[in-house]
């Protein structure tokens, strides 16, 4: 799931400034999940930045409303007469959904959120990059463990000397994070392939990363023109 | 055979290298400086890369300094803060200024550093990074396969290990992948705990590598009893045995006036180094010792005459 | 008995025992009658402030149970009653009560306390029962204020009126309501009934007996009982510790244990609960006060039920409570300072002298005047102590068929084992009175629900309660107002809502203007909620479709200062009111038919006793055992106890249970799966014949402990190191013990990683020690242990050894006793602490109290059950204090040794009272689904499993669409769900946000609504 | 409404909070009368949205109250409460509200008079902070 983090609620008044009247449009999916943009946190922000503006003495209106999925065309439609009486609209979706509605409509819209990353709930309350998307998937070498998403340096070839006793990363804070290297090690010593460890995994190719560029897909039998 | 410490080494001799550090600044008489402190003491001098990720003056532009002034110099070159394509056209830079030594690593994290808020490279990691270098000089090729054009790189290429970090089963290996990309010298972690060491060393030679690589294992001297606790307690993939810091504690013990007491740390920090080296120089398949004093580069010469090595 | 049983059982005592016994049978299908002696039902549990190991607030638990009992259409409560008589036989007695009178009309009193208030003593000036003495009450009072039934009461030894006939009798003018009655007088008469149960519980010892310590004497010395009520919140001092003598918050104040217990002169048992409690008292002292600094001085620290250990631990480590073991011989009292001076022998065995500001008595308890008069008039025999006699297999019944006896009647216990045994005592009821059952109780025909269409149409009653509202608020103008609410369509004042004619009324108001919601304006909706629904409900409306405004206790009786603020506040209250109203909608209730059929798990000891007590009951049972033989080894599983039968037990239950028509025993069976939830639940057992999927509608877990094997002190290592159990066998199976010299070890290997306290290996010990004697006299026998725990009348066990000459040597926790060999010669050695030094002994046999350990197939079945273990591996149930043997999830109940180590009687009513909770639910026939639940919104789930992962009654699953769904059955309606919905998806019943909303909107708004 | 007193809102669970609630009225004791409670089955029914509402219709003050810890009725709602006040709290600093207008509290049904001291100070305290809720602040940051 894509994770995001609130902004801080200072940065989103501060985007609110101009306007008076703002439709807050949350996202159920992914971020609904990771509790950053669904129909409860839209709630909750209108509150507290009606309260906030009501403090500053310039109130403003707040139209709250929550969609499926933001980044489908079809789900924000109901939603267009609202958003075209809009001054703006700040959307509580992933930066996918704040796209989507700007490239619909002409009326700014606005992110709530900090789009971070794609993770796993590890626990209640906590999430965790363990995807980075880099479009050329090597798990079934690390058993199952990504470096590239969960070492901070992206190594393909070990962990660097970096690694606290315990076996967590110095880079994350408190040991807060095991390395990913003593991960895929014990891992595989599991599964019994440490022999996949002994030869040398080549330089990636990043052109598949988004640092070839912005991305597409494209699935030609599912085309509907032409 | 270009790099004279490939030549000390082939020679069979216990080389010294030292750790020579740049400015925080634009300032070459820094250098100059140190250059002239090892320059008698060590047959060759690391110039770090921006370490622990703060900013100082290129380790390229040291690295030619020092050559100017006859100091052998080990360029240190991370993949933190350049990709594939400004990696190799600084080795090809380095060579083309006299630089033959290289040493690859993949850098400490930009978040210790002095730019936490810097992107982070690391397009390839070490392994690759000899990879490519010996690719260049061997095969006269880029990493992508494109051909160089003209005179190969010859360098001498090292590479780093630490033997103190888990797993610790798994670094006889990983340096056994740095030899087969192409590492020709090893320069180790900071080594306190030699029965550690030796564990590792028996490792690295049960899979047969001691022939195969120079291993010049890093000795640094503690300057304080705080020093030591820090190294201890703080920084990961070091392995400060207790006894050293009981050591260091015991030598300033009684001694009330400051001064004489951080001399008498000195000394004693000095005397534990050069007791680590003489142990270092029994161990089969050790080849020299890599001094990081760092920002102390006036004990280099004191521990070199203490322990022996200068010939 | 060829006559008809009766489907009514009296249940005499009303402490928490009794009400136990008297809930769980009214809920499954008898009538009960509710004996209580004094005014009003609750009992002991009622004074106390907290309760150990978990120092939950006592009234907190007890509350709910005492307005349940009191408003439950199968109980009558009959207080100010005693016994007079038994007549009869099982299924068919008749039992003569004495009722003194009460001088006060139950059903019409109203606990305004107006009558009180008007009492021509203006002072209240005698001593208050319900504070022991500490506080003070009038001669007409309402015992407490969470009393049930809720009423005034008269004392006529102190009423003026009835001492000399001379008395204005103000309080008969005061009342609004006519429910005093001075002309009420003693009433004798006879119930049918088909079982009794006896709980009339303890007394504290009177400790003026123990002359030593100058109780009644010195006025900073206190009884526990008397300090529970100085620590509690509606206490005498409002919860301050304070110096009886000045007034004076104490500092250092002095526990002393075993006051009137495990003394000759006074009672030579142990009772039972003291040092928990002192504990408790402690901590709780130190939570109130910081500055306080306890001191207990304990001999023996018994601390050996589930979460005792912890309790302790917390008490030193956290809260700094000082442990010094010593008797205490005598307090002197400094004449000046009032303060206490304790004579002591500390750690080093120097005699100190101490000065402490207040000292507290952990008295003992003590069998009931009341209890032993009962004895006397129902021909019941007592035991030596003269607490109620029973068997070791029969805990729960007395010596006469019929009548059965359960709490403190039989023995000095704490709240859980109390409860246990009351279950236990119902269910041996339900057994004997199964035929009767339903035959008493009557279930309410409704007419048919109105399903409300159109717009809200409000009536709100707003109620004067007399003057208690009406004296302070304006409730013309409040009822005026509501009038101008939109959706109301009648709005009246009422003199008394809760009064019967009222209660028509509003039935025919309902009717005649179309009522579709109505609101309360009165008291508390904690007490009359129910009674409101139910009136609404027969006028066939949706019972939901009402709320409640509390303008008595949350507004009248607190701003009776402020009048016209508290008017204001109360319309304001009722405009909230009358706003969630317009919101409210109907809740279905649904009735899910339970299989009638019981699975219990383990076919020990406690699982054939479980099964019985079910199969007795009429329900079908199986009984899963996973070994080949039910209670396969006689001596694995229990502790035997001395003198008892246990072998002829076993045989006998055998076979009842192998012939049972209800019971089908599957031995070789494990559980491969159960789903389903309370009354449905749906298992695969996997047997010698394959797999077989039941139907039922309870799962009782009775697997039991196992004697822990150790891995020191030469176990297994050499064949004079034994267990106890094993030694137990040899006693009892030979071969004939030669050993001359005997050293037994207690508590081996109890460590941080198995902290508790198994309960039973200090008798066994001692049993196996007397056994030994008894084969030999010329035996030296050593026992070194850390605390006996030789609790209840098992002391007089551990006396009787001490005077057979068994020797007990105490050492500490931190210094452990030393097995070695030396030359084939075992050599013991071991610190004692009394001599203070360390003492070695050459012994030709060692034997281990080992403790026990939960079976480990709890893992799988925790994992089956979905029901957590605690991290020892025992099962963990709902309540530790109430619900003994529930567990959080409903339909799956606990006993047996791996819900907790226990004796032989402890593991019978444990499993009597398993069965009996299961029963309730397969009695009922039907359970009801819905009302206040939480459900969630398929249309907006998205499934992020935050509820899955929250609900602390696993009631939540994700269907068959992946979307999360909410078991009514399960849910209890806490509603944690539905406030951390992220997609708020997720709605629970009656607090709806856009209720909640409303009623926020309003709040502040007055002006808003006069615009409409 | 013609006082000055703070209003307030006191969300209390229905066991343990509101019981006491009751019994304070039983025990007749005082405390303000523009304390207005509002019944939660159990505070872990208590979204955190209704705190800001709370202040959005006017509100001064919150309080919410739920068992003693361990002595939840539904085993651990109270817990989740207090943690989403702490959260609330937060930020409520960060949108110019001072924290100390909302309050978490742990009472047993048995504290009547706990709870009236609550209702107190919590009164007493909303009254010293300086300026109302929603008192537009003096330099209306723009």
């Amino acid at each position: 799931m894509i994770v995001a983090d609130q902004k801080p609620i200072e940065e989103i008044l501060q985007m609110l400034e101009p306007y008076r009247k703002v439709l807050f449009l949350g996202c159920q999916t992914c971020v609904a999940v990771c509790m950053a943009g669904g129909e409860k946190e839209v709630g909750l922000l209108a509150a507290a930045v009606r309260l906030a503006r009501k403090h500053q003495g310039r109130p403003i209106e707040i139209v709250e409303g929550a969609v499926k999925r933001q980044c489908d065309d079809e789900f924000n439609e109901p939603w267009a007469k609202t958003i075209e009486q809009q001054e703006a609209v700040l959307s509580l979706a992933c930066g996918v959904g704040v796209n989507k509605l700007s490239e619909r409509f002409d009326v700014p819209i606005l992110p709530a959120l900090n789009t971070k990353f794609f993770g796993e709930v590890e626990r209640q309350g906590v999430w965790a990059e363990v995807c980075a998307g880099c479009g050329n998937c090597i798990l079934h070498l690390t058993g199952g463990i990504c470096p590239i998403a969960r070492c901070a340096k992206n190594l393909l070839n070990g962990p660097c000397g970096g690694v606290r006793a315990d076996g967590t990363c110095e880079v994350a804070q408190n040991g807060s994070r095991p390395c990913a290297w003593v991960m895929i090690y014990e891992r595989l010593g599991k599964l019994n392939q440490r022999q996949n460890l002994e030869n040398i995994f080549g330089a990636k190719d990043w052109s598949s990363d988004r640092h070839g560029g912005p991305r597409k897909r494209i699935r030609e039998d599912m085309l509907l023109e032409g | 055979m270009e790099s004279n410490l490939q030549r000390a080494l082939a020679s069979k001799k216990f080389v010294v290298t030292a750790e020579c550090g740049p400015p925080k600044s634009a300032d070459r008489r820094i250098i100059e400086e140190k250059a002239k402190l090892l320059k008698d003491w060590v047959d060759a001098a690391n110039v770090t890369d921006n370490q622990t990720a703060v900013t100082r003056m290129s380790s390229l532009a040291a690295c030619a300094i020092l050559k100017s002034l006859g100091l052998e110099p080990v360029f240190q070159i991370t993949c933190r803060d350049r990709n594939r394509i400004a990696l190799q056209s600084d080795i090809l830079g380095a060579y083309a200024l006299g630089i033959r030594n290289v040493l690859c690593l993949t850098g400490d994290h930009q978040s210790f550093g002095n730019h936490p808020q810097a992107k982070g490279v690391f397009d390839l990691d070490s392994v690759h990074l000899i990879e490519t270098v010996r690719k260049m000089r061997d095969e006269g090729r880029f990493l992508s396969g494109d051909e160089l054009t003209g005179e190969r790189p010859a360098m001498f290429i090292g590479a780093v290990e630490n033997p103190f970090a888990p797993p610790y089963e798994f670094r006889a290996l990983r340096l056994k992948k740095k030899i087969e990309a192409g590492a020709q010298f090893i320069q180790t972690q900071i080594v306190y705990n030699i029965p550690r060491f030796r564990e590792f060393i028996a490792r690295v030679g049960d899979l047969g590598l001691l022939d195969k690589v120079y291993i010049i294992a890093g000795v640094s001297p503690i300057k304080t009893p705080g020093a030591a606790k820090y190294m201890r307690d703080n920084v990961s993939g070091l392995d400060v045995p207790n006894e050293i810091v009981a050591r260091m504690e015991a030598a300033g013990k009684g001694i009330e006036d400051k001064k004489a007491r951080a001399e008498a740390w000195r000394k004693e920090g000095i005397t534990i180094c050069v007791e680590i080296i003489q142990q270092l120089k029994e161990i089969p398949g050790i080849s020299g010792v890599h001094i990081m004093a760092i920002e102390w580069e006036e004990a280099v010469p004191e521990i070199v005459q203490k322990a022996g090595l200068k010939t | 008995m060829s006559e008809l049983k009766h489907g009514a059982v009296a249940v005499v005592g009303g402490g928490i025992g009794g009400i136990q016994a008297t809930l769980d049978l009214a809920d499954s299908g008898f009538y009960v009658y509710l004996i209580e002696e004094g005014p009003a039902i609750g009992g002991r549990m009622a004074q106390l402030d907290k309760t150990f190991p978990t120092n939950d607030c006592a009234m907190c638990m007890l509350s709910p149970k005492l307005v349940e009992v009191g408003r439950h259409p199968n109980v009558q409560i009959i207080t100010l009653a005693s016994v007079e008589a038994l007549e009869g036989q099982p299924g068919n007695f008749r039992i003569t009560l004495r009722q003194r009178p009460r001088y006060v009309d139950i059903t019409r009193c109203i606990a305004c306390g107006r009558c009180i208030a008007s009492c021509v003593y203006q002072d209240a000036k005698f001593p208050s029962e319900f504070d022991v003495g500490l506080g003070k009450r009038k001669p007409i009072y309402i015992p407490f204020p969470q009393a049930v039934p809720l009423a005034a009461v008269v004392d006529p030894q102190t009423c003026i009126f009835f001492k000399s006939g001379r008395c204005p009798q103000n309080c008969l003018q005061a009342c609004e309501r006519g429910a005093l009655d001075f002309t009420q007088t003693e009433r004798l008469f006879s119930l049918d009934v088909g079982a009794v149960i006896l709980a009339p519980g303890f007394e504290p010892y009177d400790a003026r007996l123990v002359g030593e310590y100058g109780f009644g004497r010195y006025a900073n010395v206190l009884t526990a009982p008397q300090f529970e009520r100085l620590l509690s919140a509606s206490g005498p001092t409002m919860g301050k510790v304070l110096r009886p003598s000045d007034g004076k918050a104490p500092k250092k104040v002095a526990f002393i244990h075993c006051v009137g217990s495990r003394d000759l002169r006074h009672q030579s048992y142990c009772s039972a609960v003291c040092c928990m409690y002192a504990t408790k008292e402690a901590i709780v002292a130190k939570e109130h006060d910081h500055a306080i600094e306890p001191t207990i001085f304990y001999i023996d620290l018994r601390a050996y039920g589930k979460g005792f250990e912890s309790l302790v631990k917390r008490a030193r480590e956290e809260h700094g409570v000082r442990y010094v073991r010593s008797m205490i011989s005598q307090i002197i009292e400094i004449p000046e300072t009032k303060n206490l001076l304790i004579r002591y022998r500390d750690d080093s065995g120097s005699v100190r002298e101490e000065e402490f500001d207040l000292v507290v008595l952990a008295v003992g308890m003590r069998p009931s005047t009341k209890g032993q008069e009962l004895a006397r008039k129902l021909s019941i025999e007592l035991n030596q102590h003269s607490f109620a006699q029973t068997s070791v297999f029969s805990p729960v019944m007395s010596t006469r068929e019929g009548v059965f006896v359960t709490g403190a009647f039989t023995g000095p216990k704490d709240i859980p084992e109390t409860v246990i045994q009351a279950s236990a005592a119902a269910a041996a009821v339900a057994a004997l009175l199964a035929p009767a059952r339903g035959t008493r109780t009557q279930a309410k025909q409704y007419p048919e629900e109105l399903v409300p269409d159109g717009s809200p149409r409000i009536g709100v009653f707003v109620c004067h309660c007399g003057s208690n509202i009406a004296g302070v608020v304006d409730v013309k103008a409040v009822a005026e107002y509501a009038k101008t609410l939109p959706g109301v369509v009648h709005a009246e004042n009422v003199l008394y809502t809760c009064s019967q004619d009222n209660l028509k009324h509003m039935k025919d108001v309902i009717r005649e203007k179309k009522l579709n919601r109505v609101v309360v304006a009165s008291c508390t909706p904690r007490n009359l909620a129910a009674l409101f629904q139910d009136t609404i409900r027969e006028a066939g409306l949706n019972k939901f479709l009402f709320e409640m405004v509390n303008i008595r206790e949350q507004c009248s009786w607190v701003h009776s200062d402020q009048p016209e603020r508290a008017t204001e506040k109360a319309k304001s209250l009722v405009r909230m009111g009358v706003a969630k109203a317009r919101e409210l909608k109907p809740l279905s209730v649904q009735s899910v038919r339970v299989a009638p059929a019981a699975l219990v798990l383990g076919g020990g000891l406690s699982g054939m006793v479980a099964a019985l007590t079910l199969a007795d009951s009429g329900f079908e049972t199986h009984l899963v055992e996973k070994s080949s033989e039910l209670w396969r080894d006689l001596q694995e599983l229990v502790c035997i106890p001395e003198g008892e039968d246990v072998q002829g037990l076993r045989a006998k239950l055998l076979r009842t249970v192998r012939t049972h028509p209800q019971i089908r025993v599957h031995t070789n069976t494990t559980v491969k799966e159960i789903s389903g939830f309370v009354g449905n639940f749906s298992s695969v057992l996997r047997g010698p014949q394959g797999e077989e999927r039941i139907q039922h509608g309870v799962v009782i877990v009775a697997t039991e402990a196992y004697e822990h094997k150790p891995n020191e002190y030469l176990y297994g290592a050499d064949a004079r190191v034994l267990t106890q159990r094993e030694l137990g066998r040899a006693l009892t199976e030979g071969p004939r013990v030669r050993a001359k010299t005997i050293v037994m070890i207690q508590c081996v290997e109890r460590n941080e990683k198995r902290p508790y306290c198994s309960r039973i290996c200090c008798a066994e010990a001692i049993k196996n020690a007397l056994a030994l004697l008894q084969q030999d006299p010329n035996r030296q026998i050593y026992v070194l242990y850390r605390e006996m725990i030789s609790y209840s009348f098992l002391e007089d066990l551990y006396r009787r050894a001490r005077d057979s000459g068994v020797i007990f040597i105490h050492h500490d926790e931190q210094s452990l006793p030393v097995v070695r060999k030396e030359n084939e010669q075992i050599v013991v050695t071991v610190r004692d602490t009394r001599l203070r030094q360390e003492v070695l002994i050459k012994p030709d046999l060692v034997v281990l109290s080992t403790g026990v350990v939960p079976d480990p197939y709890n893992e799988e079945l925790s994992r089956l059950l979905k029901v957590p273990l605690d991290a020892q591996g025992f099962f963990v149930e709902a309540h530790i204090k109430l619900r003994p043997v529930d567990c959080t999830s409903h339909g799956i109940f606990l006993c047996g040794g791996s819900h907790a180590p226990g004796t032989i009687p402890e593991l019978i009513a444990k499993a009597q009272a398993a069965a009996g909770r299961a029963a309730i639910i397969l009695s009922k026939g039907q359970l009801e689904a819905g009302g206040i639940v939480a459900s969630v919104d398929q249309e907006k789930c998205t499934a992020c499993l935050t509820c899955l992962r929250e609900c602390p009654f696993g009631a939540v699953f994700i269907n068959e669409q992946g979307l999360a769904e909410i078991e009514a059955v399960k849910c209890q309606g806490c509603g944690i769900c539905a406030a951390d919905c992220p997609a708020k998806a997720i709605q629970l019943g009656q607090f709806e946000d856009i209720q909640e909303l409303r009623m926020l909107e309003e709040l502040f708004h007055p002006e808003r609504m006069s615009a409409v | 409404m013609t006082n000055s007193e703070p209003k307030i809102v006191a969300f209390c669970c229905h066991y343990c909070a509101f019981a006491a609630a009751d019994l304070a009225g039983v025990l007749r004791l005082k405390y303000p009368p523009n304390v207005h409670i509002i019944r939660l089955p159990c505070t872990g029914k208590l979204d955190t949205l209704y705190i800001l509402k709370a202040f959005e219709a006017g509100a001064d003050g919150v309080i919410v109250a739920g068992c003693l810890e361990g002595g939840c009725h539904f085993i651990s709602g109270n817990l989740r409460a207090k943690k989403r006040v702490l959260a609330v709290k937060g930020l409520l600093a960060r949108i110019g509200i001072a924290p100390e207008r909302l309050e978490f509290f742990n009472l047993s049904s048995a504290q009547g008079d706990r709870f009236a001291q609550i209702a107190r100070e919590m009164t007493e305290r909303i009254k010293s902070l300086s300026s109302s809720v929603l008192t537009p602040l003096p330099e209306g940051k723009g």
